[in-house]
């Protein structure tokens, strides 16, 4: 790989990473990392909901499906094997295919709906595995759910914390080329325009499954992590709830923007527990709920590309108005009037 | 003869864009009074801006001897002003009868009558009464959308390219159409195929860069192969 | 027979319940293609101010005002400061209308307190009948009746006049209604505080029939008012009435033959409709 | 105002004054106890949360006599809110245990949460006082050995109503929610019933989110039990259609439990019948209920003890009483070791820890709905005490 | 002369009402076919059977003498069939460049790749651009296609479909609504691939200057039937054509 074609970006990415390595040897304290824990394994959940809503423009309320499958085949192995690094292994392997052969069946049944329809039909879907795993109770446990233990270096906190770092920071590559390359531009342009694609020569289902299953793949795997960072698992991982606050963080942080999810995952987890942790400063904390609320809709109506669309959008224009400074020599109105026009259809 | 529509140096923004700058003409009553101009010249924006689609940040609109300026747009409709934009506007899950009664102001006989002098003119409408506008080929959409605005009584009518993508035939029917509408009718056209314009329109203004920069009468711009070519890119 | 009977007319007013309160969707997601998630909040304060003035004045009848009341109020500001900004966008949609779920859910606890409160019919609905071995509960005819109202009603505006056509219309293209003359902002705020005030009344109703409110209910009841809405045909009136009866009787029988997947049946019976009839049972393809 | 995470020895009014003692005591031995209560202190379990913790604070000051110390240590304890999320409940746990360094932990109000947070007991080798989550499996398949539990799990309130109604050749059916807790009661009512003789007609579980229970009801008409008994916990009660079906005019008497203050108006169709509660404000005659009852009233506007104020203030007895024993020892080891087998006084009368599981035994009350005067819903009147034996359940920890 | 695309008794209704009725045409290859006809007559609707976007009622589709009735748009492109659109069809939050990239990266059969970027893929940007410059797009390859101006979006619609490189090209009335001065450019670009001698194309228009300069042959559509066929200076003097579609105006129109 030659070194000066990689992007800025990537390096900037890099050495975000880096600074988080080093964050578990400052804060020590085991409930703040387990804190940051929470927020790589939403992050890559969120991440993975971007793949469908941001780049591929599928709303899907049933993704908590796979993040369910992944947490539950987890706590099941590790639960009814020993607890070596092997059956965790085992455990990521059978997450990984069942979320994939799941997310393909629905994906085939489901995907040639449309928007609506598909959403409320994985609502439903999310729904029927919620029920499955109340009434599986010999396999689950029901809904108070049950715990399991994990091997010695699973259990330390601080290599948690670095697992599941590096997991956020491969995916977020992998998802990132992902998106970058030609099978992205796709999923891309099957959001702007799913007929125009398919007359282009591309068989917008197949790009829908695939992103499906991508997108159920990644989920099932924080899934896995999110099961090992609480070692026990109960109904609630595949409660709608878990979709809407995944679809919250996507949407504050910026669709279609991968970056933008991870921080919105990042906002949203340490919104919540430092709104909720200011309770005894007045009545209002105690409800926070309420502020938490309020913040969504303060943000539609102030960053309604969320937070990395809207910084993005700002700097997009910037950087092409200069261009156009630059170039356009056979131009028929006068120079100052077209200038305006450009910047007006842009925003239009 | 009286003038039903005044603009005065009318300014207008999209958004913060000054796209009109210096928009006066007069429409006199009972005549087919056209602008003219090149693409993007700003004729849409004039009649948007008429109908209270876009603000009026200077100038004056006067309708009737009084000023609509900043009306709202329904307002402005109501005050018997009719439009026919240039996007046609069908509503495409509506079949072609629930379009037509969107636009009715009233069922009564008047409008009943014109209703039936409308399917006539467009047998095509009345053929597909039940299907979804937007289900219609372009040709027939573009009829919808005129017979919609001519099926209220109105004192103006603002038409914007009604010849787009119809046939040649079908053309000369809406030519002739406006013609007899104008008997009851003061029409304001954007059009820019010269040949219709030519044969209905009477007093012609010519909108460049957002100002009205000539005016006259039809049938002497006709001769006037300088000015065709400076401001509308004919030769 | 009777067992049937029975099955079927308790069926049928659960599905009236569900109907209330998909109507009021049908009209805000159906018509106006607004996904509020917030319509659950609306049937909260609906229960608990109708509640309220109940049990406060001791007269039903002034609680279903109140909660009528208090539904075209909420309806109005929710128009106004919610959806207004987000019209035509289903994703802020989805976003705006949640935060503004959990603001509606939480502050209900501020006002009435975090605990559940008991509510039983009026005493002229109270108790229950026998015709022949089958049982007749008064305050579910009460409701199926009611629920017929609402429907006969509704029909007959969206029917007979102009309003449902111009407010379809509207969505389409805002800019054009206008220009026909209608003053569709206005058109626009009373169809949402009609579909909240249909929200405010449902969850009124429904306080008798549960015996008991609470703040989360809301969210629970939307979710199957949106599924109701979806397997009826968005935007068709029928199509909830008969939707929500369909999956009002399922449960029952679901409940009597198939327990286990009573919980179920309303999902199932979506994922079947959507898979072999995707635009709903009671629309023609569009 | 509740509120979470305030780390109080102070958080009202009378008990200042005695954490002001109590910090001149903790000056001469430089100590302090800390308890870590985890609680849904908002979210849909928010008012037994809210009960845990008043009943918990009460707990203490009775236990300490309002020194807040014991064994010449301060007490100081910590509130911390679930959220009822597995998730906030692990975090709110971790943070008690490293950055307070409690001593115990308490809770939590779903078990759910508390299953999230016993494992942590153990990793850390602190005692959770289990308070109020009623799942069998805390104390039963997923036991282990750091915890305890005050509140009764759902076998034991079985084993009540069985022991209120069922007898030889009685017929009895059940109808519960269709989850774990609905399950896990009926099948120990059934086997508790049967073991004392009565014959099982029909098990109906209901959705547990329904709202409409005819068909269930009616299935349970059809089979002519002597006795149904139900088990409920949640908002969507099924009582005003038992009665609106009829049930008792079949013949059929309902029986249940009958849990905290708020759901007694939505029984008032049932006032009349038997059943059996674990506490309520008037029933268990001793020294720290009358005690409780009255602080209770002059701390809250004359607002009474609830079910799980009474918990609270178990759990508090609880460590307080260990302490004691130990004579402020914390050792997790010592303090297992005394606590196994520990009786102690609490509103609801003596409970002892059971040594096999960690289970507390207590009494339980079983009871008629009656009308009364005071209010417009009925209350439980007492009709017999049920001793702890007759109530304790198996053990299911091995 | 060979016939590259061949109905035989092509119809589809909806509903009761037939849009396009029995029509079996041979379109020859390499050649510059027209296709008129009134307002609603069926134009649109055959394009729609021919490129696949409909499925015909009955009748069969023949490409290069194969059976394509049953083929999916995606298939028919990757066969060599491409369409423009009557109505602005373009990926409107992407950029003009990019929206032809896609096409030219569909034409090259890049479709599954993940693991490269897509800038590795030099020789696509660079036939991108030069397709651009054909239809004079090339100083806007970087604005979103959402700000292009009406006839910009035509020309970008056009440049995606050449780059499509299929053998047949179906325009569907590519300059409609553009001004006058915009029209000339485009019949440039479209007189420059005629002019290459190497695609079938075929072009629904009203502008009868347009369809007399450059058609081969003129096929006319009426209420969904075929109804004459020949050379533009024969179907100009059709009589009926002359009264179902002219109407009085091309005489004047010619002038
Ligand atoms: N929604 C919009 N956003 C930004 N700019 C706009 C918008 N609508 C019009 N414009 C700009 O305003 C100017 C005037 O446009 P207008 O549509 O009025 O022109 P026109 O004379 O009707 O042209 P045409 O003949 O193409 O219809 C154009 O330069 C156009 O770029
Ligand atoms: N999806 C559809 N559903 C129902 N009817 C349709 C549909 N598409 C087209 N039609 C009808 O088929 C007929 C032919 O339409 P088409 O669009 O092919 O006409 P056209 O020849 O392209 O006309 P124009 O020149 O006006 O574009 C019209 O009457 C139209 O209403
Ligand atoms: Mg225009
Ligand atoms: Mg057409």
């Amino acid at each position: 790989m030659n070194l000066a074609k990689v992007e800025k970006s990537t390096w900037i990415y890099l050495a975000i990473s880096l600074l988080l390595v080093i964050v578990p040897f400052i804060v020590t304290g085991r409930s703040m990392q387990f804190i940051i824990i929470q927020f790589f394994i939403f992050a890559i959940f969120a991440m993975s909901y971007d793949i469908l809503l941001g780049y591929t423009g599928i709303i899907s309320f049933g993704h908590v499906m796979f993040f369910g499958i992944g947490a539950y085949s987890t706590a099941i192995v590790m639960n009814r094997f020993d607890s070596t690094i092997l059956s965790f292994i085992l455990a990521i392997i059978i997450a990984i295919i069942l979320a994939a052969i799941v997310s393909l069946i629905v994906g085939m049944l489901t995907l040639r709906l449309k928007s609506h329809f598909y959403a409320m039909l994985t609502l439903a879907l999310a729904g029927l595995f919620l029920v499955g795993a109340e009434k599986w109770r010999s396999l689950t446990g029901g809904n108070d759910g049950f715990t399991f233990s994990l091997p010695e270096i699973l259990r330390d906190s601080q290599s948690l914390y670095m697992l599941c770092l590096l997991s956020l920071v491969l995916i977020f590559f992998g998802l990132r080329r992902l998106t970058k390359s030609p099978f992205g531009r796709v999923l891309m342009a099957i959001r702007e325009n799913e007929k125009r694609t398919e007359s282009l020569g591309y068989k917008i289902v197949h790009y829908k499954v695939i992103a499906s299953v991508v997108a159920g793949v990644v989920a099932s795997f924080a899934g896995v992590l999110y099961s090992i960072s609480l070692r026990f698992v109960n109904t609630s991982v595949f409660a709608t709830d878990m979709t809407i606050d995944v679809l919250l963080m996507t949407i504050i942080g910026g669709v279609g923007t991968l970056i933008g999810p991870i921080i919105g995952a990042g906002l949203v987890e340490f919104a919540h527990h430092w709104l909720s942790s200011l309770a005894d400063v007045h009545w209002i904390f105690e409800r926070w709920i309420i502020l938490y609320g309020i913040v969504y809709i303060l943000v539609v109506i102030f960053f309604p590309l969320g937070i990395v669309g809207t910084i993005q959008k700002k700097f997009f224009n910037r950087q092409n108005y200069q261009k156009k400074k630059q170039q356009n020599p056979r131009r028929k109105l006068d120079e100052g009037r077209k200038e305006d026009e450009d910047e007006l259809y842009r925003n239009g | 003869m009286s003038s039903l529509l005044r603009l005065n140096q009318v300014e207008a923004f999209i958004q913060k864009f000054h796209i009109l700058h210096d928009i006066s003409f007069e429409v006199p009553k009972g005549e087919v009074t056209v602008l003219l101009g090149r693409n993007g010249a700003g004729k849409t924006t004039t009649l948007r801006t008429i109908m209270g689609l876009n603000k009026v940040s200077k100038g004056s609109i006067n309708f009737q001897g009084e000023e609509i300026g900043n009306l709202l747009t329904h307002r402005i409709a109501n005050k018997g002003i009719g439009f026919v934009p240039e996007e046609q506007g069908i509503f495409g899950e509506l079949t072609v009868g629930e379009n037509m009664r969107v636009a009715m102001k009233k069922e009564d006989e008047q409008t009943t009558k014109r209703m039936e002098w409308v399917l006539d003119l467009f047998p095509d409408l009345k053929k597909f009464w039940k299907k979804p506008g937007g289900a219609l080929s372009g040709g027939q959409k573009q009829m919808l959308a005129i017979a919609r605005a001519y099926v209220n009584e109105n004192e103006l009518l603002l038409i914007d390219e009604p010849s787009k993508g119809l046939a040649p035939i079908i053309v000369d029917k809406v030519t002739e159409s406006i013609q007899q509408m104008k008997e009851q009718t003061t029409i304001l056209l954007v059009e820019q195929n010269f040949l219709m314009a030519s044969k209905i329109g009477k007093k012609f203004y010519i909108i460049d860069d957002g100002r009205t920069v000539h005016s006259g009468q039809m049938d002497e711009l006709k001769e006037d192969k300088v000015l065709m070519k400076k401001y509308l890119g004919i030769s | 027979m009777d067992l049937i009977s029975t099955l079927v007319i308790n069926g049928l007013a659960t599905g009236m319940l569900i109907f209330l309160l998909a109507a009021g969707l049908t009209l805000i997601f159906g018509l106006m293609s607004v996904l509020n998630f917030a319509h659950g909040g609306l049937f909260i304060w609906g229960a608990y101010t109708g509640v309220w003035s109940y049990q406060l004045s001791g007269s039903f009848i002034i609680g279903i005002i109140v909660a009528i009341v208090t539904g075209l109020l909420l309806g109005l500001i929710t128009e106004k400061l919610i959806i207004r900004p987000v019209y035509g966008n289903h994703i802020q949609q989805i976003l705006i209308t949640l935060g503004f779920m959990l603001v509606l859910q939480e502050f209900i606890k501020v006002v009435f307190g975090p605990n559940q409160i008991a509510v039983s019919p009026p005493a002229f609905l109270q108790g229950s009948f026998y015709v022949g071995d089958v049982i007749f509960i008064k305050y579910r005819l009460f409701i199926i009746i009611l629920g017929l109202l609402v429907y006969f009603v509704s029909m007959f505006i969206l029917k007979r006049t102009r309003i449902g056509l111009i407010v379809r219309a509207g969505v389409m293209n805002k800019e054009m209604v206008q220009s026909l003359g209608i003053n569709i902002r206005l058109v626009f705020m009373l169809v949402f505080m009609v579909g909240a005030a249909l929200a405010a009344l449902s969850g009124m109703l429904h306080a008798p029939y549960s015996g008991v409110i609470y703040a989360e209910m809301g969210l629970e009841f939307s979710i199957l008012a949106f599924i109701v809405v979806v397997i009826g045909g968005m935007g068709s009136f029928s199509g909830s009435l008969f939707a929500a009866i369909l999956v009002g009787i399922a449960q029952a029988f679901m409940a009597y033959y198939v327990p286990a997947l009573s919980l179920a049946v309303n999902m199932l019976l979506m994922t079947v409709v959507l898979i072999f009839r995707p635009q709903g049972l009671f629309k023609a393809k569009g | 105002a509740c509120s979470d995470s305030d780390s109080t020895s102070g958080d009202s009014e009378d008990n200042t004054s005695s954490s002001n003692e109590s910090e001149e005591a903790t000056a001469e031995t430089g100590e302090t106890i800390k308890i870590g209560v985890l609680a849904s202190l908002t979210g849909a379990l928010e008012s037994y949360g809210d009960q845990t913790k008043k009943g918990f604070e009460l707990g203490i000051e009775y236990a300490t006599d309002g020194t807040m110390e014991v064994a010449g240590k301060k007490i100081e304890y910590i509130f911390k809110d679930t959220e009822t999320d597995p998730t906030v409940a692990r975090q709110a746990a971790i943070s008690l245990l490293e950055d307070e360094e409690v001593d115990f932990l308490v809770g939590s109000s779903s078990s759910g949460d508390t299953l999230a947070v016993t494992p942590l007991a153990e990793e850390y080798e602190k005692i959770i006082v289990v308070e109020p989550a009623a799942a069998d499996s805390i104390t039963g398949s997923e036991y282990n050995d750091y915890v305890f539990r005050t509140a009764r799990n759902s076998s034991q309130d079985a084993f009540a109503a069985a022991a209120a109604v069922a007898g030889e050749g009685v017929k009895i059916a059940t109808l519960a929610p269709d989850y774990s807790f609905g399950h896990d009661g009926a099948k120990a009512f059934i086997s508790a019933a049967e073991s004392l003789g009565a014959e099982l007609v029909h098990e109906e579980y209901a959705d547990q989110a329904a709202t409409d229970f005819t068909a269930n009801i009616q299935k349970i008409i059809e089979k002519k039990p002597d006795y149904l008994y139900v088990v409920w916990a949640g908002a969507n009660t099924p009582w005003n259609q038992i009665v609106d079906m009829k049930v008792e005019d079949h013949g059929i008497k309902v029986t249940t439990g009958v849990a905290d203050i708020a759901t007694l108006p939505t029984m008032t169709a049932l006032t009349g019948m038997e059943g059996f509660t674990l506490y309520y404000h008037t029933l268990p005659d001793n020294e720290v209920n009358d005690w409780l009852v009255e602080q209770h009233k002059s701390k809250y506007d004359g607002a009474v003890p609830d079910l799980f104020t009474a918990g609270g203030m178990s759990a508090a007895l609880a460590i307080v009483e260990a302490l004691k024993q130990t004579d402020g020892d914390t050792n997790t080891d010592t303090l297992i070791e005394t606590m196994e087998g520990m009786s102690f006084e609490t509103p609801k009368g003596t409970m002892t820890f059971r040594e096999e599981d960690h289970q507390a035994l207590q009494e339980m009350y079983s009871v008629t709905l009656e009308e009364s005067d005071e209010f417009d819903y009925p209350v439980p009147v007492l009709k017999r005490a049920l001793t702890p034996e007759e109530t304790a359940p198996p053990i299911m920890n091995q | 002369m060979e016939a590259i695309l061949e109905t035989k008794d092509l119809s589809i209704a909806f509903g009761g009402h037939v849009a396009v009725n029995g029509v079996s045409v041979k379109i020859t290859e390499k050649k510059f076919t027209s296709i008129i006809g009134p307002n609603g007559a069926g134009k649109t609707t055959f394009f729609n059977l021919l490129s696949g976007q409909l499925t015909p009622t009955h009748g069969t589709i023949y490409f290069k003498g194969r059976d394509i009735t049953k083929l999916s748009t995606t298939n028919r492109t990757r066969l060599g069939i491409g369409r423009s659109f009557q109505i602005t069809n373009v990926f409107p939050n992407l950029t003009v460049h990019e929206n032809v990239r896609l096409a030219v990266q569909s034409q090259a059969n890049v479709r599954y790749q993940m693991l490269a970027h897509f800038n590795h893929y030099k020789q696509f940007k660079e036939k991108a651009n030069e397709l651009l410059e054909l239809v004079f797009l090339d100083d806007k390859a970087n604005s979103l296609a959402v700000n292009l101006a009406h006839g910009e979006k035509r020309k970008l619609e056009i440049a995606m479909l050449l780059a499509l490189e299929t053998e047949i090209l179906l325009l569907d009335e590519p300059t409609a609504g553009m001004s006058l001065e915009e029209v000339p450019a485009i019949i440039d670009v479209i007189k420059k691939i005629k002019g290459q001698e190497d695609r079938t194309i075929v072009l629904i228009e009203h502008k009868m200057d347009m369809i007399l300069g450059m058609s081969d042959e003129v096929l006319v559509l009426f209420h969904g039937e075929l109804i004459a066929q020949g050379t533009p200076e024969e179907m100009i003097e059709n009589e009926t054509v002359q009264s179902a579609y002219l109407g009085g105006q091309y005489d004047e129109q010619l002038t």
